[in-house]
């Protein structure tokens, strides 16, 4: 029997929601796949388009960006830039062929514990029958 | 050793030559390249100019040099020659022929290129003489060549409407020939003369011209500090086309890319680089020694009809147009030295 | 129709008047039939002005070196630069206002309508003279080009030859100028996006193969970035150095900075450059195509551009280069901003 | 063919001194090759320093083609490849290919006093040629060492020099006044007016940042130095180090590969472009 694909999954969490969020479903003991890289940022405003673009260019199989529910960000307005942004990374991404499930982004709190182990499940559920992400993996 | 191939057996004289990996231009999106030809029966030959030039083949956009890796024996350098594998070019203009012996004097010398060295000498440029200029800004003539010239080409074809007038002017172009043996015949007197009239032809119809050029050499020596070249420079928007597409260009980077950095595993790497991009010449310090566009055209003029004259006695500039035809924003190569030639004047 | 005569008529009034440093407009060389960006410095200069179809160029993107120039300037200049610009080329101008790149007083714009055509598609028009040496080309009656050979003069509808760019065109009108040549009739466009959303009806899997194949064709000659008058970045994520590099940069952060992608011009380095270009330009592209024109491996550039072109509109309503008052798209948002992608 | 030009034999790195603290630290590099091989080079050569992963760098090399037994570089900590030499440690791997360039013409320089007037990390091209000329002594005149540096923190090779105070004149100077520092306080150029070294039979090397060495000249000129006995080395951003990539030109000379050494005379005749 052939080993079933184990993706890797690039998240960057801001600190104040996200990133507390799956602290929270770490010390709960709550359960969810180890197939996430966490990236620590300041706010799901600071996640350049780049940081996305070289994540699957360094291999990523799915990049998740998540930050804190709309009307809660640490900085006011940091994750209506976000979604601004990452909408049209969404939409650039999928329009030349990327699979859309690869890149994901999420609201999660702090509290929210049970929907980052969610949110990470059905990622990778997701990414499980696609298979490695080679299109835009460096190879040179 | 002159021959003549009929047309009709020119994909098949490629079918015979099973042993190369055969190049030939090839139009995809409107622009034509030297791809690899994958089905010979649909293989023509035409007069055109690739945007690529041929120089792509023997000095490749990017060449790996070696594999660096650190193993528990401690770093451990592995060499990564070509393979060298026998290749052939067909439809090669003679100005790239030309030019390819302008590269071989770059990458020879005290510090012979083993990579260059290694897909050359295992490369045959098949020429075709130009029955009709390419480009509309081909200007060979001008700067010692012709539409038929044989420097630096292996094979010359000349296209006599139903055969090709086939000179092989070096053993790789006589191996070839060989291949195809059967399928070439010996010309008669009339060949000959008809290939002489073809390329008496081809001369005339020429449209450009960059004439007496012999004082440029001098003349830049003394234009360096011009404000000449800041009013040139001013359409140049700094892009790569004129250097990267010129077959005379030789500029390199050498970089390492990183695979893995723990254990660290890549490969350092020879790109094209172009004199044309401001981080070429800036030091770590910031400090640049050509900080602006001006000085940036002053280096291209500067190395084609003067230091490369200074030192190998000729032009490093074989007319083939490409600089003109495909520069954004219309700077001409022609205009620029006709001015420098009658600077002052 | 533009007066050529009117053109000159205005530039020479402001050379001579000394209210601008110099003008840049289109002129042409002896031996070609394309115009080339001219530097008008002297009343005499404004006869070498010409306005045919082959006017393609974003002269905006000479006001980059400009603002480069100036900065060096000991005193400064303070007087505008007077600039000949095309409906999209005004909009790039209102871009950079918008970005606080210049401001207003530092350009005289001579704004040119495009009227009911635009600029030729220099491959496009090769296929209709396959054979001719073109001479010279200029605007016609009835939506015609005039394209003169050495085998006479021939009328090509211009429908045939424009360049795409000109065919989606939504601003034949320059937005914003101080003096404005040409009939100042609106055109409108059916459906400026169709080619995107022919790319869109594919699959996924075609539109990669599509893209791969494009983008493996860049040799990394960076035109696109070069023509473009929105890439004006002191640093570029391409370049080997730091260009705001100075002898009080540390070693440390030169040595820190991050290193996106390898110059090698393969396939997935080729991918990220253009991904990055084409997200930095959301809403701010405005669709003047000089990336494409420029490519010299003709890769369909704009398609990528166009893409955000498009998602910018249907998503946030949001048009670039229409109005410098307006916050840049991405740096504003509304409460009503789309979400259903969001888990 | 004969060897790859491109391809760096391992090294390793044998001993590591800081010369210099600070912002724009220097630190000297003893380095030998794994394979024991010998690496025959001329005074005022260069070599490319590999750190695989990082790229590479020219530096000259500071140790005098007298000592066999290793190659020494003195290197300020100016980029990414520098950087990443700075945090290496005694036993760590480079590579090295080379020797490239002219180095001096020591041979036509026989029998001649010698000045030597270095600024910063500039003593390091000098330091080779210091050692050379003093271990064939008797092939030359009398040998002066002018050097200086910001401040006497700034000062390479401090040590060593006290030691060739034995056997040599060395004119130290720092930019601006300390305590505790007794000899010149200016820069180069003014102690090399201050010392009036004569032009009689000498020659006359500098070696530093761009504009000392463009003071040092003109003091050199003042004192009735002609262009040809003076010397200098130029540098420029280099690449294959073997005249072939194409950035480090002069007009038509390679420095990499025609440099580094050049005189006065020669160097004046050449466009600014460094």
């Amino acid at each position: 029997m052939t080993e079933e694909f184990e993706p890797t999954i690039i998240a960057f969490l801001c600190k104040w929601c996200s990133s507390a969020g799956s602290d929270l479903a770490g010390v709960s003991r709550m359960e969810y796949p180890p197939n996430v890289t966490p990236i620590q940022v300041m706010c799901s405003g600071s996640v350049s388009p780049l940081y996305v673009f070289s994540a699957f260019h360094r291999g990523a199989d799915g990049v998740l960006v998540s930050g804190c529910h709309p009307g809660d960000c640490h900085y006011i307005k940091g994750n209506y830039y976000a979604r601004r942004k990452l909408s049209l990374v969404k939409k650039l991404l999928e329009y030349v062929g990327l699979e859309p499930e690869r890149f994901q982004v999420s609201w999660v709190s702090a509290a929210e514990g049970q929907k980052y182990t969610r949110v990470i499940k059905d990622f990778v559920n997701e990414l499980k029958p696609l298979g490695p992400q080679t299109k835009l993996r460096r190879s040179p | 050793m002159d021959k003549i191939l009929a047309k009709k057996d020119y994909s098949r004289w490629l079918e015979k030559l099973g042993s190369y990996r055969i190049f030939a231009p090839r139009k995809r999106d409107d622009v034509w390249n030297y791809e690899m030809v994958t089905a010979p029966d649909a293989e023509r030959l035409e007069d055109v100019m690739t945007a690529v030039p041929a120089k792509g083949i023997v000095f490749p956009q990017r060449e790996p040099f070696f594999e660096f890796a650190e193993t528990d024996d401690g770093t451990r350098i592995t060499e990564i020659l070509p393979e060298g594998e026998p290749v052939v070019v067909f439809g090669v203009r003679p100005c790239e022929g030309r030019a390819v012996t302008l590269t071989d004097d770059v990458f020879g010398g005290e510090f012979e290129d083993h990579y260059y060295w290694k897909r050359r000498n295992a490369t045959t440029l098949v020429g075709l003489s130009c029955g009709a200029p390419p480009s509309p800004n081909c200007f060979c003539l001008s700067v010692g060549g012709s539409p038929h010239s044989k420097e630096g080409l292996d094979l010359l074809l000349t296209d006599l409407g139903k055969t090709y007038y086939a000179e092989a002017l070096t053993k790789k172009g006589e191996k070839l020939v060989l291949e195809g043996q059967k399928l070439f015949t010996a010309p008669g007197p009339e060949d000959r003369k008809a290939v002489d009239k073809i390329q008496a032809a081809s001369r005339k119809k020429i449209r450009r011209e960059l004439s007496r050029i012999e004082n440029v050499p001098a003349k830049l020596r003394g234009m360096f500090d011009s404000p000449f070249w800041d009013d040139e420079s001013m359409s140049c928007i700094r892009c790569g086309i004129c250097t990267y597409l010129c077959p005379t260009c030789h500029c390199f980077d050498m970089a390492d890319e990183v695979e893995t950095s723990t254990p660290l595993l890549g490969k350092r790497v020879r790109t094209w680089d172009t004199c044309q991009f401001p981080d070429f010449t800036m030091h770590s310090s910031g400090h640049n020694p050509r900080p602006d566009k001006a000085s940036r055209l002053r280096q291209r003029i500067n190395h084609k009809f003067q230091y490369f004259v200074e030192v190998w006695q000729k032009y490093q500039c074989t007319g083939c147009g490409r600089c003109i035809s495909l520069c954004p924003v219309g700077i001409d190569i022609i205009q620029v030295v006709e001015k420098v030639r009658d600077h002052g004047a | 129709m533009v007066n050529i005569d009117d053109l000159k008529t205005e530039a020479k009034r402001v050379l001579k008047g000394g209210n601008v440093k110099y003008i840049i407009g289109y002129g042409r060389a002896s031996d070609t039939w394309k115009a080339n960006p001219v530097f008008l410095r002297s009343p005499e200069d404004v006869d070498k002005l010409v306005w045919d179809p082959t006017c393609f160029h974003n002269l905006v993107r000479f006001l980059v070196d400009e603002k480069r120039r100036k900065a060096k300037e000991k005193p400064p200049d303070p007087r505008p630069v007077g600039i000949v610009a095309k409906g999209c080329d005004s909009r790039a101008i209102v871009v950079l206002l918008q970005e606080k790149f210049f401001e207003r007083m530092d350009v005289f714009v001579l704004g040119v309508s495009c009227e009911s055509t635009g600029m030729i598609d220099e491959r496009k028009l090769a296929g209709k003279t396959a054979g001719k040496d073109v001479r010279r080309v200029a605007f016609g009656e009835d939506q015609k080009f005039v394209v003169e050979t050495d085998a006479g003069t021939l009328e090509i509808a211009a429908s045939e030859v424009l360049a795409d760019r000109c065919l989606d065109c939504i601003a034949n009108v320059p937005v914003i100028s101080d003096h404005l040549l040409g009939d100042k009739t609106k055109r409108t466009v059916a459906n400026p996006f169709r080619a995107v959303e022919k790319m869109e009806s594919l699959s996924g899997d075609d539109r990669w193969s599509f893209w791969k194949d494009q983008l493996k064709k860049c040799i990394r000659c960076y035109a696109c970035r070069s023509a473009c008058p929105m890439c004006y970045c002191e640093e570029c994520v391409v370049d080997t150095i730091n260009f705001a590099v100075t002898a009080e940069t540390s070693a440390e952060e030169k040595a820190q900075r991050i290193k996106w992608l390898e110059k090698s011009p393969v396939g997935s380095e080729n991918v990220f450059y253009h991904l990055v270009r084409a997200i930095h330009l959301a809403g701010r592209c405005i669709d003047c195509g000089e990336c494409e024109r420029a490519c010299p491996v003709n890769i369909p550039l704009r398609m990528l551009n166009k893409k955000l072109e498009k998602e910018a509109k249907e998503l946030f309503g949001y048009d670039a280069g229409f109005d410098a008052d307006q916050p840049a798209l991405i740096s504003c948002f509304r409460d009503g901003d789309p979400e259903d992608f969001i888990r | 063919m004969g060897h790859n030009v491109y391809l760096p034999k391992p090294a390793k790195i044998l001993e590591i001194k800081e010369e210099v603290g600070g912002v724009r630290p220097i630190k000297t590099f003893r380095t030998s090759f794994v394979d024991g091989a010998a690496f025959s080079y001329r005074c005022g050569q260069c070599a490319m320093l590999s750190v695989f992963g990082k790229g590479e760098v020219m530096i000259s090399i500071s140790s005098s083609p007298l000592d066999k037994d290793y190659l020494q570089f003195s290197i300020l900590k100016t980029g990414r490849v520098t950087t990443a030499l700075h945090e290496m440690e005694a036993g760590d791997i480079i590579g090295i290919r080379g020797p490239y360039g002219n180095g001096f013409p020591l041979e036509e320089w026989k029998g001649k006093q010698i000045l030597f007037a270095g600024g910063g990390i500039g003593l390091a091209p000098l330091w080779g040629l210091v050692h050379m000329t003093l271990g064939q002594r008797e092939d030359y005149g009398p040998l002066t060492l002018v050097y200086g540096a910001r401040t006497s923190q700034d000062i390479v090779f401090r040590g060593e020099l006290d030691d060739l105070k034995k056997k040599m004149t060395v004119h130290l100077s720092v930019d601006v006044a300390e305590s505790g520092w007794n000899e010149f306080v200016g820069f180069v150029a003014q102690n090399v007016l201050d010392k009036k070294p004569s032009p009689q039979n000498s020659i006359a090397i500098t070696c530093g940042p761009p504009i000392m060495i463009k003071t040092v000249i003109k003091a050199l000129k003042d004192l009735n130095f002609e262009d040809g006995q003076i010397y200098t080395t130029v540098e420029n951003k280099m690449k294959c180090g073997i005249g072939k990539c194409g950035r480090c030109n002069i007009g038509r000379h390679y420095v990499c590969k025609d440099g580094p050494v050049y005189s006065w005379a020669e160097l004046k005749k050449l466009p600014q472009e460094y």
